[in-house]
């Protein structure tokens, strides 16, 4: 027998599968599919101060290996979600849930954080600071390391649950932002997001996503993530879910041996409904065959 | 909906890009007419969204419009392959809405729900007129299939090659009691369609780049007077007082 | 009948397809399979002062939509370049090369563009900045804007022959490299060079690649590329090769529309040693759908 | 070498992960035993390197041992599927050198090349001694096929439950007049039949992660006495003198 359950800064989960934020909404669709208990927690789509429309259409565009994706941070907004989807959440889902957050400020990031400190299912934050900062010009506070580490600070400020602070990959150095996020008090990180890419329509002549450029996920970022997951590892002593192009069991233990506690499965989700209910079935046999019997044993055994 | 495992048992030509698919599989899933498939393509990331033209207890009508590599590779797949499919996703045509003098609106590929369509209408006891529009006459298919179900039949090309020079809507137009519409075709043509003066109401079936298919990721939503829908799970079929173009 | 001929910096290629560095060699092993008269250019392998022997194996892994290597710029050094491959180049090829130049140090840059001076095959000098600097803790000359333009700058000093500056994707913001290249007085970019990343062996549990890390490429890395090239067409008024996952003329037509005046081929050479043959035979066709009768209008055509 | 479409003619499962796979097409690239072929499968973005073990004009011969994805599907192909190969890759073994008593070493799946080595050497009238070595009886294949051709067969298993008890190496030493080998297997095998004391020289197959296979990308090249070498294209095939472990 394997012991699946891994340690997220202090959050027991069941196992280390999670669908990643955006690729799993607010649990409502796949929990028509399969019960979502077998998961070791799940990352709600982001979720921002306001309600946000997104962007215009097309939002999706096709490559080799992957996906391109500018939906723009859909979403009904910080107190839709806690008063239509959390209640709908404890009925489909009794795990640690974790609440994925965007924003456009600091504030914004603070104050939606401090909406769910009495959201009983949510046990982790998970700060996505891809986003742009509409007081910078633009520019994502996950590029740079003074705003990343403010995000963290003020958002450690409002809350008592742990913060993880999901990572921009379109960074010169990832480790970098990663200690800046731990200098400032992060209990986590989570990378990476998606790699910013663009697809131009042969028949318009035009780009062929709407908002121009997307964010690109699926198997063909997964060695871009490995390879950041391994380099924030070394980096800083912080619990690390990883994320990018995970479909298998396979590609969550190498996820794994490259430093990551937890592995979070977007696209595949999107390909496969039950992608991740199909990883969590195939760990045990990828565990013996690792010859672990603890699969946080597997946690950055890459490493020297 | 449900992700089972088809067969494909045959295809056939329809027109230089058009084919006929019938898969053979389970499709308890499928509820009503105007649904689609989602089918996994080797070497393909993203499923491709295919409306299900008809169904029975244990096979699937598809036609199939050949416009990139994931079509292209679909059709010339070899009876007897397997393909991995998502069935019964989104809402569907309501027929109970129908009124007595529906008339289906179908341009080019867009053709292929109203058949399924047509042939529930038909036993449902609500036969309707079936206006079909095409390019020109080397484009036009299924014309006997739907000759076959018992419909009175409208065609029209813009070239004039075949049935009146013109659009759908010129069709329409020539059967003014027709006050209800249920129509798929390209966004031009929706469009004319939706603004016909003589319709009291419609429903319209829409396309968008898919990332799931099934509701989860967003990648599909276009504003509505109700809000954004998506329209793989809340349509493909929006109505016509919500659709803001 | 289709205009194919494109001009990069002064120097006209009859099509815009270039076998990329690395992919290609000095030519011999592909002229043993086509005539190599039908290509636009060719880039010839990596070559530093001295002679490399390159990292130790596995070099290569493979990834879904692509591949990484970390062959480690093995190469016979700049003189037994220039006194074996040139006159071997010189029966094979009768176009224009494109020197692909790398280095460890501003100097060595400079001292290895300038033996090529008299070297009347190479047409353009093409400066891998993807490299450690050795005098700054291994970090790369492309990843900071300051160093970038130091080479540029040494180069330029030395040569009369344009410089195309072959930038490394692994950045935070591309187009400061590119204004900072522009600003030094390159004559052009190339980009991308392959994005940094990892596999990791579940057998032995360490990583698959000997280097550890290796660089991306191939059709996984395409719309990364294909942005990349936007931004730098958008911030700087150069000539610009596009390279990054090149496996079609309908991809290379996608490169030219995102800002791309010729376009480089690389990992598609290893799957299909034919793929820069069959990719110039289908680029006319390709141009006819597309309207255009001299292919050099299809450069940045899909900007506004 | 040359690129081109192979068809697989049948596929025959030899032990629990190895098979056995004939292939059609064009072989004029092919020179020699020892040489191998380069094969593109459907979603894998490099191919496959495998020894050619055997050929004729019109065919191909090759054994294939599942070890990932790649093989996987390889051997799952139905009789019909058409392959995108690059044949005739490597130098190959050079039979002229292999003296009067010339031994073939070869272990687990590493036995393919032997085979049509074994056949040409008979041919030429210089009938090698073969070794080979599996890790249990269950393992082993090809035993009927290199007996056919009427060598001199030595067999060892490591736990003995077919032929003597031990390695590949301990069958050499059983016959000290055979002071050439041509060799090919794991590589602590090749090891230790490369330091084998009766060997006056020898040819030795390597294996390497490839990403072009014809000489292109230096991805393969190892360390030898006379320079780096890629494995590709100046081996497999690397001889006793240059070799450094
Ligand atoms: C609800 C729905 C029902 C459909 N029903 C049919 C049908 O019955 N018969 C038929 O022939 N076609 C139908 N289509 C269109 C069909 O999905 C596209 O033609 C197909 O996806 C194109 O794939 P490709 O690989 O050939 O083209 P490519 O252009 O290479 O595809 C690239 C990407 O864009 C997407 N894409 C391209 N065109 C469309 C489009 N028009 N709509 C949605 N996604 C697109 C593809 O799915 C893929 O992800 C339907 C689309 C939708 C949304
Ligand atoms: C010159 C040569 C001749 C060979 N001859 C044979 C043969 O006759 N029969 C046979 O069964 N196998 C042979 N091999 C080994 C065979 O190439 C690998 O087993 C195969 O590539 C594994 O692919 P996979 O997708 O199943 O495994 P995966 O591990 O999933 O492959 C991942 C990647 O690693 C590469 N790889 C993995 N193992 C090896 C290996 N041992 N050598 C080279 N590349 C590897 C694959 O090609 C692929 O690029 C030969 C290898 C070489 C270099
Ligand atoms: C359609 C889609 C929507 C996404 N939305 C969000 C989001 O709202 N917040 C977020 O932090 N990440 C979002 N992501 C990024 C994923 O959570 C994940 O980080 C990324 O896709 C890489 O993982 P993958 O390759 O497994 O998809 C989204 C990804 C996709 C494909
Ligand atoms: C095996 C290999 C070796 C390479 N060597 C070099 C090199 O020596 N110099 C260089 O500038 N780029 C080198 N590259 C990078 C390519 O030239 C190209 O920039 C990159 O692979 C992206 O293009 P692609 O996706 O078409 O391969 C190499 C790439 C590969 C795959
Ligand atoms: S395609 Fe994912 S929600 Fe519609
Ligand atoms: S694999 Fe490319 S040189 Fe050998």
């Amino acid at each position: 027998m394997v012991n699946l359950s891994v340690n997220l800064a202090g959050v027991e989960l069941k196992n280390p599968i999670i669908p990643a934020s955006g690729t799993f909404g607010y649990g409502r669709e796949y929990a028509e599919l399969y019960d979502l208990d077998i998961l070791g927690s799940f990352s709600w789509k982001g979720t921002t101060g306001e309600p946000r429309l997104g962007n215009p259409q097309p939002r999706i565009a096709e490559m080799t290996g992957g996906m391109l994706n500018a939906v723009g941070l859909q979403n009904p907004g910080i107190d839709a979600v806690v008063e239509q989807e959390v209640p709908n959440i404890a009925k489909i889902f009794h795990g640690p849930v974790i609440a994925n957050v965007g924003g456009f400020s600091i504030d914004e990031y603070a104050e939606n954080c401090a909406k769910l400190n009495d959201v009983e299912q949510v046990k982790i934050l998970e700060v996505n600071i891809s986003c742009p900062n509409v007081h910078c010009g633009g520019k994502n506070f996950g590029s740079d390391p003074r705003s990343a580490a403010e995000v963290t600070k003020a958002v450690k400020a409002v809350t008592k649950k742990p913060v993880f602070m999901k990572l921009t990959p379109n960074v010169t150095d990832i480790a970098e932002i990663a200690r800046a996020c731990a200098g400032a008090g992060a209990d986590g990180l989570c990378l990476i997001n998606t790699l910013l890419g663009m697809r131009i329509d042969l028949k318009t002549k035009r780009p062929l996503i709407a908002n121009r450029t997307g964010g690109v996920s699926g198997p063909a970022v997964f060695p871009v993530a490995l390879r950041m997951v391994w380099d924030v590892y070394e980096a800083v002593k912080l619990p690390i879910i990883g994320c990018g192009g995970v479909s298998s069991a396979e590609d969550a233990a190498e996820m794994m041996l490259a430093g990551a506690s937890a592995v979070e499965v977007g696209a595949a989700n999107l390909k496969d409904p039950y992608a991740c209910k199909t990883i969590v079935e195939n760990l045990p046999a990828v565990c013996e065959r690792l010859g672990v019997t603890n699969i946080s044993e597997l946690t950055g055994g890459a490493h020297q | 909906m449900k992700k089972s495992l088809f067969t494909l048992e045959h295809a056939r030509q329809l027109t230089s890009d058009t084919y006929e698919l019938v898969l053979s599989g389970d499709t308890s899933a499928v509820t009503a007419p105007g649904q689609f498939v989602n089918i996994e393509l080797p070497g393909k990331f993203l499923r491709r969204p295919i409306s299900i033209c008809n169904w029975t207890a244990g096979s699937l009508l598809l036609l199939v419009k050949v416009v990139g590599e994931g079509t292209h590779d679909l059709v010339r797949c070899v009876p007897g392959t397997e393909l991995d499919v998502l069935s019964g996703l989104g809402n569907g045509f309501d027929l109970s809405l129908a009124g007595e003098h529906p008339i289906l609106a179908g341009g080019g590929i867009g053709i292929a729900p109203l058949y399924g369509l047509a042939q529930r209408m038909i036993e449902a006891g609500s036969p309707p007129t079936v206006a079909l529009g095409f390019r020109t006459g080397a484009d036009a298919f299924y014309l006997e299939e739907f000759a076959a179900l018992g419909c009175r039949l409208l065609i029209a090309t813009e070239d004039g090659s075949l049935g009146v020079k013109g659009f759908v809507t010129d069709s329409i137009r020539a059967v003014p009691e027709c006050d209800y519409v249920l129509s798929c075709g390209p966004l031009p043509m929706l469009k004319a369609v939706h603004a016909l003066p003589q319709l009291k109401g419609g429903q319209f079936s829409f396309e968008a780049r898919m990332g799931c298919g099934f509701g989860a990721c967003m990648g599909c939503t276009v504003p509505t007077r109700d809000g954004y829908k998506r329209v793989c799970k809340d349509g493909p079929i929006l109505y016509k007082e919500e659709i803001v173009w």
